[in-house]
C-alpha cells in the first residue's frame, strides 16, 4: 500500500432521505492513522457520512473504499471497523466484560484470545475490576470507556465515533478527549470522529472536515480552519467566541480593500484581533460601537459590543477589564487580521493588496485603569 | 432500524432479500390470521345452506343481515353495550388510577402484601365465582343494572398493575416541580401522572373495551331485560348449538356484533397502535 | 326496574301473609332457553303478551336465559341467592337433580281443580314420562322433540332409491346407505357430540333395550342388547362405510345435510323449520328405522315450578303454563320451531292442520310419539350421562371396544347411583 | 421536627390506604370473599333433600385425586398450556417483529394480526366450528386441494385438543403482539447498529440482544398466557364440549360441569381452590422473578 493512497476514500457519494439531512456528492480522502473530525451543526450530514462509512447506511450513488477495498455494498461487519455511539449502545442486560467481547464472541474468536484481548482492553481503558458490573451500575464516564473498550478490543484499524463525549460533563469531557487522542496514537488506528463541538474538533483532530447542508464546507488542519476559514460559515463556526461578521456597509469606506465590492461583502474579525478604545476620537479606520456587557474569565475578559446595522461583535481582552454597559467605544484592528468574504455565497476573498492602515493602532486599552469605571 | 430505512430511494444497488422475505412472511401470516373473518364475511353474504360450498360464482345476498337485523333489537343492545363498556372503563380508570398511584408513589405499611393480593386477583377466575358474585350483586340491589354487570370488573388487577408501572416510570422531578408550585397530591396525580401515562390509558382502554364488548355469560346471568342486555346476548340467539347453527346467519350476526368495534378499530388503528407503542408496556 | 319488581313481589307477599282476600297483582319471573337457532324470543314475547291480556292481574317477566346450560345456571344462581323466580323451562332430564336440589315442586301440589287434573292428562304420555318421578308430575312438556330421520330425496332418486320410501329397518338403512355413499358423499350421519347418549338411546331401544329403569336408579349399559346396539352404530362407519369415522359434530351436521354432504341424518325435530328454510332440495322426514322394535327417545324442555313462591304465584304460574301449552300456542310453537305439539288437540287446530297438509313432514315426530321412550335421565343424571357419553365416544373413535367402554360406564353409573336405591 | 416527620409519614400512609381502599373493597367483594366462601364450601358434602350437607374436611379433595377424570383433565390442561403459551408467545414475537419492520401495508398487517382479539370467543368458536367440519369445512377443503383425505378434526381424540389449541392461539397471539410491539419500541435502534457493527447477524442479534431485552415483556405475557390457559374455555362449549371422551376437556370446563351440570358445587369448589392455589403459587414466583429481571432498567 503506497503512502499516498488514502485509507478511506469516499467518492461522489450521495444519500438522500426524503429530501433532508442527507449528503450530496461527497468526496473525502482520509489518510491512514489520522484522526479526522467531521464537524458541523446538527443536520449537516456528518452523522450520515459516518454511518455511510460504517455501512449502517447504503449510498445511493458513489463509492466508498476502505483500505483499498470497495465496501460500498458491504455489510458493516465486513468492513473491519468498530464504532462508538453517542448513547454508547451498551447492551443493558450484559456485563461490562460481555459487552466488550460481544463482537469477538459473534466472530467465534478462541476463548484464550478473547481473554487476552479483554484484559488488554480493560487495562487500557482503566476498567479492570468492573468486568461483572451491568451498564446501569456504572457512571457516565465508565460507560463511555466500556464503549471505547468494545471499539478497540477487536483491533480493527478503523474506529468511528459518533459524538462520544456529548453525554459527559465538561470536566470529564476534557480528560477523555486527551485519553482518546492518546489511545488513537498509541494504537495507530484511524479515527473518524463526529462532533458539533468545535473545541473538540480543534483540540483533537489531525484533519477537520467542516460540513454544512450535506456538503463539505472546508477540510484541513485545525490551524487552517482557524486562520484561513474558507467561508463565512466556517469563520463563524470555528472559534469561541466566534468571529464577528459585519456587513461591509457598516464599515467606514476606508477600510475596504481595493477591488472588493463593498455592497456585497462581509468583513470578519476574530475577537482577539479587535482593539477597543474609549475615546471619541473616531478615525477613518475605526467603527463606533456600544458596550453591551462583559464576561470575566480570569485570564481574559470578553467584551460584547453592539454595532448599528450588524449583529454585534465580541472582543477578547487580556486580564480583567471593567467597562460599564452603555460605554461608547471605537473598534479597530490590524489590517492583516481582517478576513473578507463574499456577502452572497460566503466564500473567502483574498484582496490583492490590503489597504494600508494608517498606523498600527495603539493598544490603548491594556489595563483596567485605561477606562475609568463609570 | 430507524426511519432512514423506510424511505430509501430507487437507486439501491442490491435488493434487500431480508426485507422481501419479511414482507412475504408478514403478509402470508396476516392473510392466514384474517382469513377466518374474511370467510365469515363471505359466508354472511351467502344464502343459508350454501356457504360452505365455497362456490365463488354464487350470487351474494344480504338476506342474512336483514333476517338478523329484524330478529333482535340491535339498536337497543348496541346502546346498552356502549353504556356498559363506558361505565366499566370509567370505573376502572378511576379505581386503577388511584390504586396504581398509591402503589407507585406512597410508602405505607402492608403495601407489598396488598400488591401481591392484587396480583393474586388476576388469578381468581370470575367465571367460577359466578354464583357467589350473583348473590352479591343481588344483595347490593344492582341486579339487572349496567352497574351490576360492571362492578365486579372495575377493580382490575391488570389495570392497577399497568398504571403502577407507568407511574413508576414518571421522573420524580416532575412531581417535585409540581409540588413546589403548590399542587396537592390529587393535583400532582391529575396534572403530572395522568398526562404522563396517557398512552397507557389509551392502551388499557382498548383492551378493556374489547374484553367487555365481548363478554357474554355474566351479563346474561345478571340481567333480565332488553333494557340492559348487551350485544352478545343478541348474538347468542343465533348460535344455539342444541340444534345446529346456520353458518351464514351466525356469520352475519357475528359481523353485526363486532362491526362497530371493528370499524372503530380500523379507523383509529394507527392511534391505538401508537398508543400502545408509546405506552412502552413491559 | 328490579326494585319495582322486588317491591311489587314483596307487597304481594305481604298481602298474602296478611291473608288478604283480594287477588293482588302477581309478578312472575320465568326463564326460558332458546335451543333452536334463531330469534324465537319474539314468539315467546307474543305469547306472554297474549297471556297478560287474558290475565290482567298477572305480570310476567319472561327472560331469555341462553341455551339449556345457561338457563340452568341462571335458575340455580337466582334461586340460591334468594331471587324470586317462579317457573322456568329447563331440560326435561334435569328433573331428578332439580328434585334432589330441592328447587322445584310437583304440579300435583298446585293442581287443585278437577279441570286442572284433566288438563294434566291431556298431554302425550310419552312426553309426560320424563316429568313423572315417584308418582308425581314435576314437569310439563313445552318444547319437546323426538329424533327423526331427515333424508335428501334428490340423492335417493340419483341412487335409484324410492324417494317416498325411507329405510324402515336397520337392514334397509344399511343397504340404502351403501347405495348413497359415493363420490365423497355419505349415506348417513348420526351426530355423536353434544348429546351422544340421546342418539344412542335410539339404537338401544330399537335393539329392544332401554338404558335406564323407570325410577332413574338403575342403568343397563352393559346389557348385551345395548352393547350390540353400540357395535352396530360403530359398524356403520367401520364395517358398512356409510358414515364417517370418529364422532360427528352435532352443531354442524345440519349444515352438512343441507349442503348435500350426507343423504340421511338423524336429528332432533327441533331442526325441522331450519332445514325447511335452508335446504335447496326436496327432503323427506321419516320415523327412525326399527330393528327388534321401532323407537326414539323424546327430548327437550319442560316447564318446572320453583319452590319458595306464594300460592298466588303458583296459581298464576299454572295459568301461564296452561296458556302456553294450550292447543293454539302449541301449534304456533310447533310450526315456528319443528318441536312436537305437546297435546293431541294441538294437531286438531286449523293452523297445524293446514300446515301438516302442505308440509306432511311436520307430523312425523308426532306419529313417532306412539313408540317414543323417555329421554335418558337418572339421579345424578349429568354425571351418569357424561360417563355414557364418554363411553360412546370412546367406542366410536375406536379408543375402546363398545363392550369395554359400556362396561366401564356401567360400573361408574352403578357407583354413582348406589346412594339412591 | 422529628414529630413533624413522623406525622408526615403517617399522613402519607393514610393517603396511600385511602387511595387503595376503593379498589381493595371491590376486590374483596368480588374476588376475595367469594374465593374464601368457595374454600369454605369445599369442606362440606353436597347437600340434597335426602342428605343434608355435612362437614367433610378434605374428603372432596380426596375424591378429586381418586377420580381418573381429574388426572385426564389436569393432563389436558398441562398440554393445552404447554402448547398455547409458548406457541402464542412465539407467534406474538414474530408478529411484533414484522409489524415493527418497515414493510409495505404495515397497517393492514398489524390490523390483521390484532383483529381476532376483538372477536367474542363464542363467535370465534362458531366460525371455527365450521372450519373444522370434515370434508365441507374450509380446512378440509384446503387440505383436500393438496390431496389430503378429510380429517374429523373435532371428532377424534388425536386432533380434538389440538383443534381447540389452534383457536386459542389464533385468538391470543395478536393480543400479546401488542405488548411486544410496545416493548420493541423502547429498545434503542443504536443497539441493533452496534450489534451489526460487531458482526452480529439477524439471528444472533435476536437471540443475544433482543430476546434478553424483551424478557420482562415475555414474563408479563407469559403470566397472562398462563392465566388464559386456565381461563379461556368459552370455545369448548361450542367446539367439543370437552369431547370426544374427555379428550379436550380442560379444568375450568370440568369445574363448570361439576358446578352447574352435575349440581356438585362442593367438588367444583375444591377443584377451584386447587386451581387458585396452583396459580397463586406460580403468580408469587413470577412476581418475584419480574421484579428481579427488571432491575437493570
Amino acid at each position: 500500500m503506497s503512502a499516498q493512497s488514502p485509507f478511506i476514500q469516499i467518492k461522489a457519494v450521495s444519500r438522500v432521505f426524503n429530501g433532508c439531512n442527507g449528503v450530496h456528492d461527497l468526496s473525502i480522502d482520509i489518510p491512514r492513522g489520522s484522526f479526522v473530525v467531521l464537524l458541523g451543526p446538527s443536520g449537516c450530514g456528518k452523522s450520515t457520512t459516518l454511518r455511510l462509512i460504517a455501512g449502517l447506511e447504503t449510498a445511493d450513488q458513489g463509492t466508498i473504499a476502505i483500505d483499498g477495498k470497495d465496501v460500498t455494498n458491504m455489510p458493516p461487519s465486513r468492513r473491519g471497523l468498530s464504532m462508538v455511539f453517542q448513547s454508547y449502545a451498551l447492551f443493558p442486560h450484559l456485563s461490562v466484560a460481555e459487552n466488550i467481547i460481544f463482537g469477538l464472541k459473534v466472530r467465534k474468536t478462541g476463548k484464550e484470545e478473547i481473554r487476552t484481548r479483554l484484559d488488554d482492553a480493560l487495562s487500557v481503558t482503566g476498567l479492570a475490576g468492573y468486568e461483572d458490573r451491568k451498564p446501569a451500575e456504572l457512571s457516565g464516564g465508565q460507560r463511555q470507556r466500556v464503549a471505547l473498550a468494545r471499539a478497540i478490543v477487536a483491533g480493527h484499524p478503523l474506529c468511528l465515533m459518533d459524538e462520544p463525549l456529548s453525554n459527559l460533563d465538561a470536566k470529564l469531557r476534557h480528560s477523555v478527549r486527551r485519553d482518546i487522542r492518546e489511545l488513537q496514537q498509541r494504537l495507530g488506528i484511524t479515527v473518524v470522529y463526529v462532533t458539533h463541538d468545535q473545541t473538540e474538533a480543534m483540540s483533537m483532530a489531525d484533519i477537520v472536515i467542516l460540513m454544512k447542508d450535506g456538503r463539505i464546507e472546508q477540510a484541513g488542519n485545525p490551524a487552517d480552519l482557524y486562520l484561513k476559514p474558507a467561508t463565512s460559515f466556517a469563520a463563524g463556526f470555528v472559534g469561541s467566541p466566534p468571529m464577528a461578521l459585519i456587513p461591509a456597509s457598516a464599515l467606514p469606506g476606508d477600510v475596504i480593500p481595493a477591488g472588493l465590492d463593498m455592497t456585497k461583502l462581509t468583513f470578519g474579525i476574530r475577537p482577539e484581533d479587535l482593539v477597543l478604545t474609549t475615546s471619541a476620537d473616531q478615525s477613518a479606520w475605526s467603527i463606533a460601537a456600544t458596550v453591551t456587557g462583559s464576561e470575566f474569565l480570569g485570564a481574559e475578559t470578553f467584551v460584547s459590543v453592539a454595532i448599528p446595522g450588524t449583529e454585534g461583535a465580541t472582543a477578547r481582552l487580556p486580564g480583567q477589564v471593567h467597562i460599564a454597559p452603555g460605554t461608547k467605544v471605537s473598534l479597530s484592528w490590524a489590517g492583516a487580521a481582517a478576513h473578507w468574504f463574499d456577502g452572497e455565497d460566503g466564500h473567502r476573498l483574498e484582496p490583492a493588496m490590503p489597504r494600508q492602515t494608517a498606523q498600527e493602532p495603539n493598544t490603548s486599552i491594556e489595563t483596567d485603569t485605561a477606562i475609568p469605571s463609570l | 432500524m430507524n426511519t432512514a430505512f423506510a424511505s430509501h430511494p430507487a437507486k439501491r444497488t442490491l435488493p434487500d432479500f431480508d426485507k422481501i422475505l419479511d414482507t412475504i412472511g408478514a403478509w402470508a401470516l396476516a392473510i392466514v390470521w384474517i382469513s377466518p373473518l374474511l370467510f365469515a364475511t363471505w359466508a354472511a353474504l351467502q344464502p343459508s345452506g350454501t356457504a360452505l360450498g365455497l362456490d365463488f360464482s354464487s350470487p351474494l345476498t344480504i338476506e342474512n343481515f336483514v333476517y338478523v337485523w329484524n330478529a333482535v333489537p340491535w339498536a337497543g343492545y348496541f346502546a346498552n353495550t356502549v353504556v356498559l363498556v363506558t361505565l366499566i372503563l370509567a370505573g376502572q380508570l378511576v379505581l386503577c388510577t388511584l390504586a396504581g398511584f398509591a402503589f407507585a408513589r406512597f410508602e405505607f405499611r402492608g403495601r407489598d402484601t396488598i400488591f401481591i393480593l392484587v396480583l393474586l386477583q388476576l388469578f381468581i377466575l370470575p367465571e367460577v365465582l359466578i354464583v357467589e358474585n350473583y348473590a352479591i350483586v343481588s344483595k347490593l340491589g344492582l341486579f339487572d343494572t349496567a352497574l351490576g354487570i360492571g362492578l365486579p370488573y372495575m377493580a382490575s388487577a391488570f389495570g392497577i398493575f399497568l398504571l403502577r408501572q407507568a407511574f413508576k416510570s414518571v421522573p420524580v422531578e416532575l412531581e417535585e416541580a409540581a409540588r413546589i408550585e403548590g399542587c396537592s397530591w390529587m393535583g400532582v396525580l391529575w396534572k403530572v401522572y395522568v398526562p404522563a401515562a396517557k398512552p397507557v390509558y389509551l392502551a388499557y382502554a382498548l383492551v378493556s373495551i374489547a374484553t367487555h364488548w365481548n363478554n357474554f355469560l355474566w351479563p346474561l346471568i345478571v340481567t333480565n331485560s332488553p333494557d340492559t342486555r348487551p350485544l352478545t346476548v343478541g348474538l347468542s340467539l343465533f348460535g344455539a348449538p342444541e340444534t345446529g347453527v346456520d353458518i351464514s346467519v351466525i356469520s352475519a350476526a357475528t359481523i353485526m356484533t363486532v362491526a362497530p368495534l371493528l370499524i372503530a378499530f380500523l379507523i383509529f388503528q394507527r392511534q391505538f397502535i401508537q398508543a400502545f407503542l408509546r405506552a412502552g408496556i413491559r | 326496574m328490579r326494585n319495582i319488581v322486588t317491591s311489587a313481589a314483596f307487597a304481594a307477599g305481604l298481602m298474602a301473609t296478611a291473608a288478604s282476600p283480594a287477588f293482588a297483582a302477581t309478578e312472575l319471573t320465568m326463564y326460558y332457553p332458546i335451543a333452536v337457532g334463531g330469534p324465537l324470543t319474539n314468539v315467546i314475547d307474543g305469547m306472554i303478551e297474549g297471556f297478560e291480556a287474558e290475565h290482567p292481574d298477572v305480570k310476567v317477566n319472561a327472560i331469555y336465559a341462553g341455551n339449556y346450560d345457561d338457563t340452568r345456571l341462571r335458575a340455580v344462581s337466582a334461586l340460591k341467592s334468594g331471587d324470586p323466580a317462579q317457573l322456568s323451562v329447563m331440560f326435561s332430564i334435569d328433573v331428578y337433580d332439580l328434585i334432589e336440589q330441592d328447587l322445584i315442586v310437583p304440579f300435583d301440589d298446585v293442581v287443585k281443580t278437577a279441570e286442572d287434573k284433566e288438563w294434566l292428562k291431556g298431554f302425550y304420555p310419552a312426553l309426560m314420562a320424563n316429568g313423572e318421578v315417584d308418582g308425581k308430575t314435576w314437569g310439563i312438556p313445552f318444547q319437546r322433540s323426538t329424533i327423526v330421520m331427515y333424508y335428501n330425496k334428490d340423492m335417493f332418486r340419483e341412487a335409484g332409491l324410492d324417494p317416498e320410501h325411507a329405510p324402515a329397518t336397520w337392514e334397509e338403512l344399511v343397504s340404502a346407505g351403501k347405495a348413497l355413499a359415493k363420490d365423497g358423499k355419505w349415506g348417513l350421519m348420526v351426530p355423536s357430540t353434544g348429546y351422544p347418549y340421546w342418539m344412542f338411546q335410539c339404537f338401544a331401544i330399537q335393539n329392544g333395550k332401554e338404558l335406564m329403569s323407570k325410577d332413574g336408579t338403575e342403568t343397563y349399559f352393559d346389557d348385551p342388547a345395548v352393547v350390540e346396539a353400540l357395535e352396530f352404530w360403530r359398524g356403520l362407519a367401520t364395517d358398512e362405510k356409510i358414515m364417517p369415522e370418529g364422532t360427528i359434530e352435532w352443531g354442524t351436521l345440519r349444515q352438512a345435510f343441507v349442503q348435500g354432504q350426507t343423504a340421511m341424518m338423524w336429528h332432533s325435530t327441533g331442526n325441522l323449520s331450519a332445514v325447511k328454510r335452508e335446504a335447496k332440495f326436496d327432503f323427506g322426514v321419516a320415523m327412525l328405522p326399527k330393528h327388534k322394535k321401532p323407537g326414539s327417545p323424546t327430548g327437550g324442555g319442560n316447564f318446572y315450578l320453583f319452590k319458595n313462591s306464594s300460592d298466588e304465584q303458583k296459581a298464576a304460574s299454572l295459568a301461564l303454563i296452561k296458556y302456553m301449552t294450550a292447543p293454539e300456542r302449541a301449534a304456533e310453537w310447533s310450526i315456528a320451531t319443528g318441536y312436537v305439539g305437546v297435546t293431541p288437540e294441538a294437531y286438531e287446530t286449523d293452523a297445524l292442520k293446514s300446515y301438516a297438509a302442505e308440509f306432511p313432514q311436520a307430523v312425523v315426530a308426532r306419529d313417532q310419539l306412539e313408540v317414543a321412550i323417555p329421554e335418558f335421565s337418572t339421579y345424578d343424571t349429568a354425571r351418569v350421562r357424561e360417563g355414557l357419553n364418554n363411553a360412546i365416544q370412546a367406542a366410536l373413535t375406536g379408543e375402546k371396544s363398545p363392550k369395554e367402554a359400556l362396561e366401564g360406564a356401567q360400573a361408574e353409573a352403578t357407583r354413582l347411583l348406589r346412594a339412591f336405591h | 421536627m422529628n414529630d413533624m416527620a413522623r406525622l408526615q409519614k403517617q399522613r402519607l400512609a393514610l393517603y396511600g390506604w385511602m387511595l387503595v381502599a376503593p379498589a381493595l373493597a371491590l376486590m374483596s367483594l368480588f374476588a376475595f370473599y367469594p374465593a374464601i366462601a368457595t374454600l369454605w364450601h369445599s369442606l362440606f358434602t353436597r347437600g340434597t333433600t335426602r342428605r343434608p350437607s355435612v362437614f367433610a374436611g378434605f374428603d372432596n379433595y380426596g375424591d378429586l385425586f381418586a377420580d381418573p377424570t381429574f388426572w385426564t383433565v389436569a393432563w389436558n390442561n398441562i398440554i393445552y398450556a404447554g402448547i398455547t403459551i409458548p406457541v402464542s408467545i412465539i407467534f406474538a414475537l414474530i408478529m411484533a417483529l414484522w409489524a415493527n419492520a418497515h414493510i409495505p401495508a404495515r397497517s393492514f398487517v398489524r390490523s390483521a394480526y390484532f383483529t381476532p382479539t376483538i372477536l367474542p370467543m363464542i363467535a370465534a368458536a362458531n366460525l371455527w366450528l365450521f372450519f373444522y367440519t370434515p370434508d365441507l369445512g374450509v380446512i378440509d377443503q384446503i387440505t383436500g386441494f393438496f390431496g389430503a383425505s378429510p380429517t374429523n378434526w373435532l371428532g377424534q381424540p388425536e386432533t380434538a385438543l389440538a383443534s381447540v389449541i389452534m383457536v386459542t392461539i389464533w385468538k391470543e397471539a395478536g393480543f400479546f403482539m401488542i405488548f411486544y410491539l410496545a416493548a420493541l419500541q423502547t429498545i434503542p435502534p443504536d443497539l441493533r447498529e452496534a450489534a451489526r457493527i460487531e458482526g452480529a447477524g439477524r439471528w444472533t442479534y435476536t437471540r443475544r440482544v433482543l430476546l434478553p431485552l424483551l424478557m420482562p415483556t415475555t414474563i408479563f405475557v407469559f403470566v397472562n398466557a398462563m392465566i388464559n390457559s386456565v381461563k379461556l374455555i368459552d370455545h369448548l362449549f361450542i367446539l367439543t364440549k370437552g369431547g370426544p371422551n374427555n379428550a379436550s376437556k380442560l379444568i375450568l370446563y370440568w369445574i363448570w360441569e361439576m358446578a352447574f351440570s352435575y349440581f356438585d358445587s362442593p367438588h367444583a369448589a375444591a377443584m377451584t381452590i386447587l386451581v387458585l392455589l396452583t396459580l397463586g403459587l406460580v403468580a408469587v414466583i413470577q412476581f418475584r422473578l419480574v421484579e428481579k429481571r427488571t432491575h437493570y432498567r
